[in-house]
């Protein structure tokens, strides 16, 4: 380690406000990049699942609808 | 009459769907990968390289900065090249993949940018100078912006894709000019800015954690990539079968 | 030997946003036919014609004209046809005359112009700029073209749309001796033609197959 | 006048000289746009000579890269408006000549007037006169570039016509333009050899002539079902 202690590689010779905030706001960006289309899959898993018990309710109906059709 | 109708966009259909199952199986490896390289590249780069002479620790900005833009530039032509094959052979999977590209790329670029804004500060004494590195990046971002703003002005998506993969093409061409330009017009104007991005000329124990950050960089951005684009698949692909058993399957293992 | 069937339509068919937009289309049209096109508003019959005239490229199916595919002819074939769709393509800064002109093949005299402008009753309206001119009369310039166009395959996309008595009879009589001349022609309307008669073709929506 | 079926270059570059010369506002317009411009500067910097000199290559090319985009959105959005695009596209020969001929036509309405008034600003900029002539030389082949670039833009964002997107879309295109164009004039105010920059710039009048066709007629193709 070429630092001695924990507390140097903070402060880093003065410089260390700058490696640690591009560092933070890059593992930001990076960590957004992940997770951004992770949310986008459960979101859209949601929306079609919506979907398909929209259509099945509906499928339902049509049928009950011909039963009925068919027994007067 | 059966009607045995050639459809020559069904089977075509069908590769989003091996894309799919296939980065099922890929991606946990990929991301371990990334995530070692990642680790290990910050680590050696941050605690255990010494210092550059002149500039102090705030050299260690380098180990994000250069992989960052690196990979911004290389997945500039990357879009290009999806565009131009899904333009040439009207593959729909080539326009998802060039579609997801786009905003990783200028995250990427945005990193890039930030990072050597801040680099500048105890190096210049400036958060912005407009260095011959730093000023491509911006332009590099305003292309990647004009990607994405035109692939969302048109409402049908096979217009907007082929739009933006015209686009991204004439950005292709137009990157290395920007860049030799820039290069140029730095000459013509020389202040006395040491380069920013001396790597060759680095010391090796400096220069070893440079090249496994930047491979980190390019197995983030194919994670990232194979995340957006599955995501991109089952926006696109939502009415079609397999997606509906894909949903039911899954909440039912859940 | 004289090709007899001039366009041939195999199961076309076009996708838009994954929804196709009608069930494919399949004809034969021989030389002096003529095919009257029917369908709903939004049936896709315009993008049925777009597809005809190679503005789009069709999702599947394959276009025939005089036998050869599409793809090997399409010089031949787009020198050959006369497309007049809903917008009439006028310049509004040039006059009448010119507009006409420049709607027109190569070797038109004079005389044919004004013939033509005549036959549309806008002979009168010949050097006055077409900004001055009603929407109508920017169609009947439009219109015009059927009397100076030397294409053997027409293709008139609601032609009949808005406009008075004289007009309709106007084109009904070019369409006949179009078709005399032993020429062809694709249209679409909604209202029966008086006095010619023509091939029907219904555009049905896409059933999906289960 | 010839006609659009058999016509090409030569037809579509009369049609639209003699379309912009019927409505001359819209000739007009960019050429006092730059000069309106141009005017404001000193008040808003400073009036001072030599303060001015130093800035005028620079802001000779940006006024000409303001004015160019300015004329060009209404390239191809009238003709499609109308409906002639669409006869356009249906022209059984290559869809490029016409293309280079609108595009000549709005070169010499705009680039060209824009060429000969800038001595002009070079006056009120207190330019050097040696460096009059390579301004003007820099100009006539930038301005061309200019225009190929632009209409690159203004057929890919042809439905919907936004002024920002069409900029946004062509600035980072014109960056190389600008600084050799910037440079022209800026060699020849120092006294140094202009006729590097300036094959620079004619360099890339030849690359945009070659490939801008392509991406303006692949634009317009798009455009009919945006």
């Amino acid at each position: 380690m070429y630092f001695e202690s924990f507390q140097q590689l903070v402060f880093m010779g003065g410089h260390g406000v700058y490696v640690w905030s591009s560092v933070y706001i890059s593992l930001v960006v990076l960590g957004g990049l992940i997770l951004k289309p992770l949310c986008q899959k459960k979101q859209m898993f949601k929306n079609i699942q919506v979907q398909i018990d929209l259509q099945k309710a509906n499928d339902k109906a049509l049928n009950r609808g011909q039963d009925n059709a068919s027994h007067s | 009459m059966k009607l045995n109708v050639q459809w020559t966009w069904f089977h075509r259909l069908g590769s989003p769907r091996w894309f799919y199952q296939k980065t099922q199986r890929w991606l946990p490896w990929l991301s371990l990968v990334m995530l070692t390289l990642m680790v290990t590249g910050l680590v050696w780069g941050l605690a255990f390289a010494p210092p550059d002479a002149k500039q102090g620790n705030s050299f260690r900005i380098i180990y994000l900065h250069v992989p960052a833009s690196i990979v911004a530039l290389a997945g500039y032509y990357f879009m290009a090249i999806a565009g131009a094959i899904g333009l040439i052979w009207r593959i729909k999977l080539s326009y998802m993949l060039m579609r997801s590209a786009a905003p990783i790329g200028a995250a990427l670029t945005f990193i890039a940018l930030v990072t050597g804004a801040i680099w500048g500060k105890p190096t210049w004494g400036a958060y912005w100078v407009w260095d011959a590195r730093i000023t491509s990046m911006l332009i590099l971002l305003f292309l990647y912006l004009g990607v994405m703003a035109l692939r969302n002005t048109y409402s049908n998506n096979e217009v907007a894709d082929k739009a933006a993969a015209i686009l991204s093409l004439v950005g292709m061409v137009n990157v290395p000019i920007i860049y030799k330009s820039v290069d140029w017009w730095q000459t013509l104007h020389q202040s006395a800015t040491i380069k920013l991005t001396g790597a060759p000329s680095m010391h090796p124990d400096m220069f070893m954690p440079l090249v496994v950050m930047i491979l980190g960089f390019y197995s983030f951005y194919a994670v990232s990539l194979f995340l957006f684009t599955r995501a991109e698949i089952l926006r696109r692909e939502c009415r079609t079968s397999w997606v509906k058993q894909l949903v039911t399957h899954n909440l039912v293992e859940k | 030997m004289a090709v007899k069937n001039i366009l041939k339509v195999e199961n076309l068919a076009f996708v838009r946003n994954d929804l196709v937009q009608f069930e494919p289309i399949s004809f034969v049209l021989s030389l002096g036919e003529s095919l009257h096109l029917e369908g709903a508003n939004g049936s896709g019959k315009t993008t049925f014609f777009q597809l005809l005239i190679g503005m789009l490229q069709p999702s599947a199916g394959k276009l025939y004209f005089r036998d050869q595919l599409f793809k090997d002819c399409r010089f031949e074939y787009l020198s050959d046809i006369l497309f007049i769709g809903h917008q009439a393509g006028v310049k509004s800064a040039l006059s009448v005359e010119e507009n006409l002109r420049w709607m027109s093949p190569d070797n038109t005299t004079p005389k044919q112009i004004t013939l033509a402008l005549k036959a549309v009753e806008l002979a009168h309206y010949a050097n006055i700029p077409c900004h001055n001119l009603s929407a109508g009369q920017h169609r009947r310039v439009a219109l015009a073209r059927l009397m100076t166009s030397n294409a053997s395959l027409w293709y008139l996309d609601e032609p009949f749309a808005a406009l008075d008595k004289q007009g309709v009879d106007f084109i009904e009589s070019c369409m006949q001796n179009h078709l005399e001349k032993g020429g062809s022609i694709v249209f679409s309307s909604h209202q029966d033609l008086a006095k010619m008669a023509a091939r029907r073709y219904k555009l049905t929506p896409f059933q999906e197959q289960s | 006048m010839s006609n659009f079926i058999s016509g090409g270059f030569k037809a579509y570059l009369y049609r639209d000289l003699l379309l912009s010369v019927r409505d001359k506002t819209d000739l007009v317009k960019p050429l006092i746009f730059f000069l309106l411009i141009a005017a404001l500067v000193p008040l808003a910097i400073a009036p001072e000579a030599q303060r001015l000199a130093k800035l005028a290559p620079g802001l000779i090319w940006m006024l000409a890269v303001l004015a160019t985009m300015l004329s060009i959105e209404r390239l191809f959005s009238d003709d499609l408006n109308d409906g002639s695009l669409e006869q356009m596209l249906l022209s059984p020969n290559l869809l490029i000549m016409p293309v280079l001929g609108k595009v000549t036509a709005h070169w010499l309405v705009i680039g060209l007037p824009l060429t000969l008034l800038s001595p002009v600003i070079g006056i009120w900029f207190s330019l050097p006169s040696v460096a009059v002539i390579p301004m003007m030389l820099s100009l006539v082949l930038g301005t061309a570039v200019l225009s190929l670039i632009g209409a690159v833009g203004a057929a890919l964002t042809l439905p919907r016509q936004g002024g920002v997107l069409l900029a946004l879309l062509v600035m980072p295109l014109y960056m190389p333009v600008l600084i050799f164009g910037s440079a022209t004039i800026q060699s020849a105010v120092d006294g140094l050899n202009w006729i590097g920059p300036l094959a620079m710039l004619a360099a890339f009048l030849a690359i945009a002539i070659a490939l801008c066709p392509l991406a303006i007629t692949a634009g317009l193709r798009l455009a009919k079902n945006g």
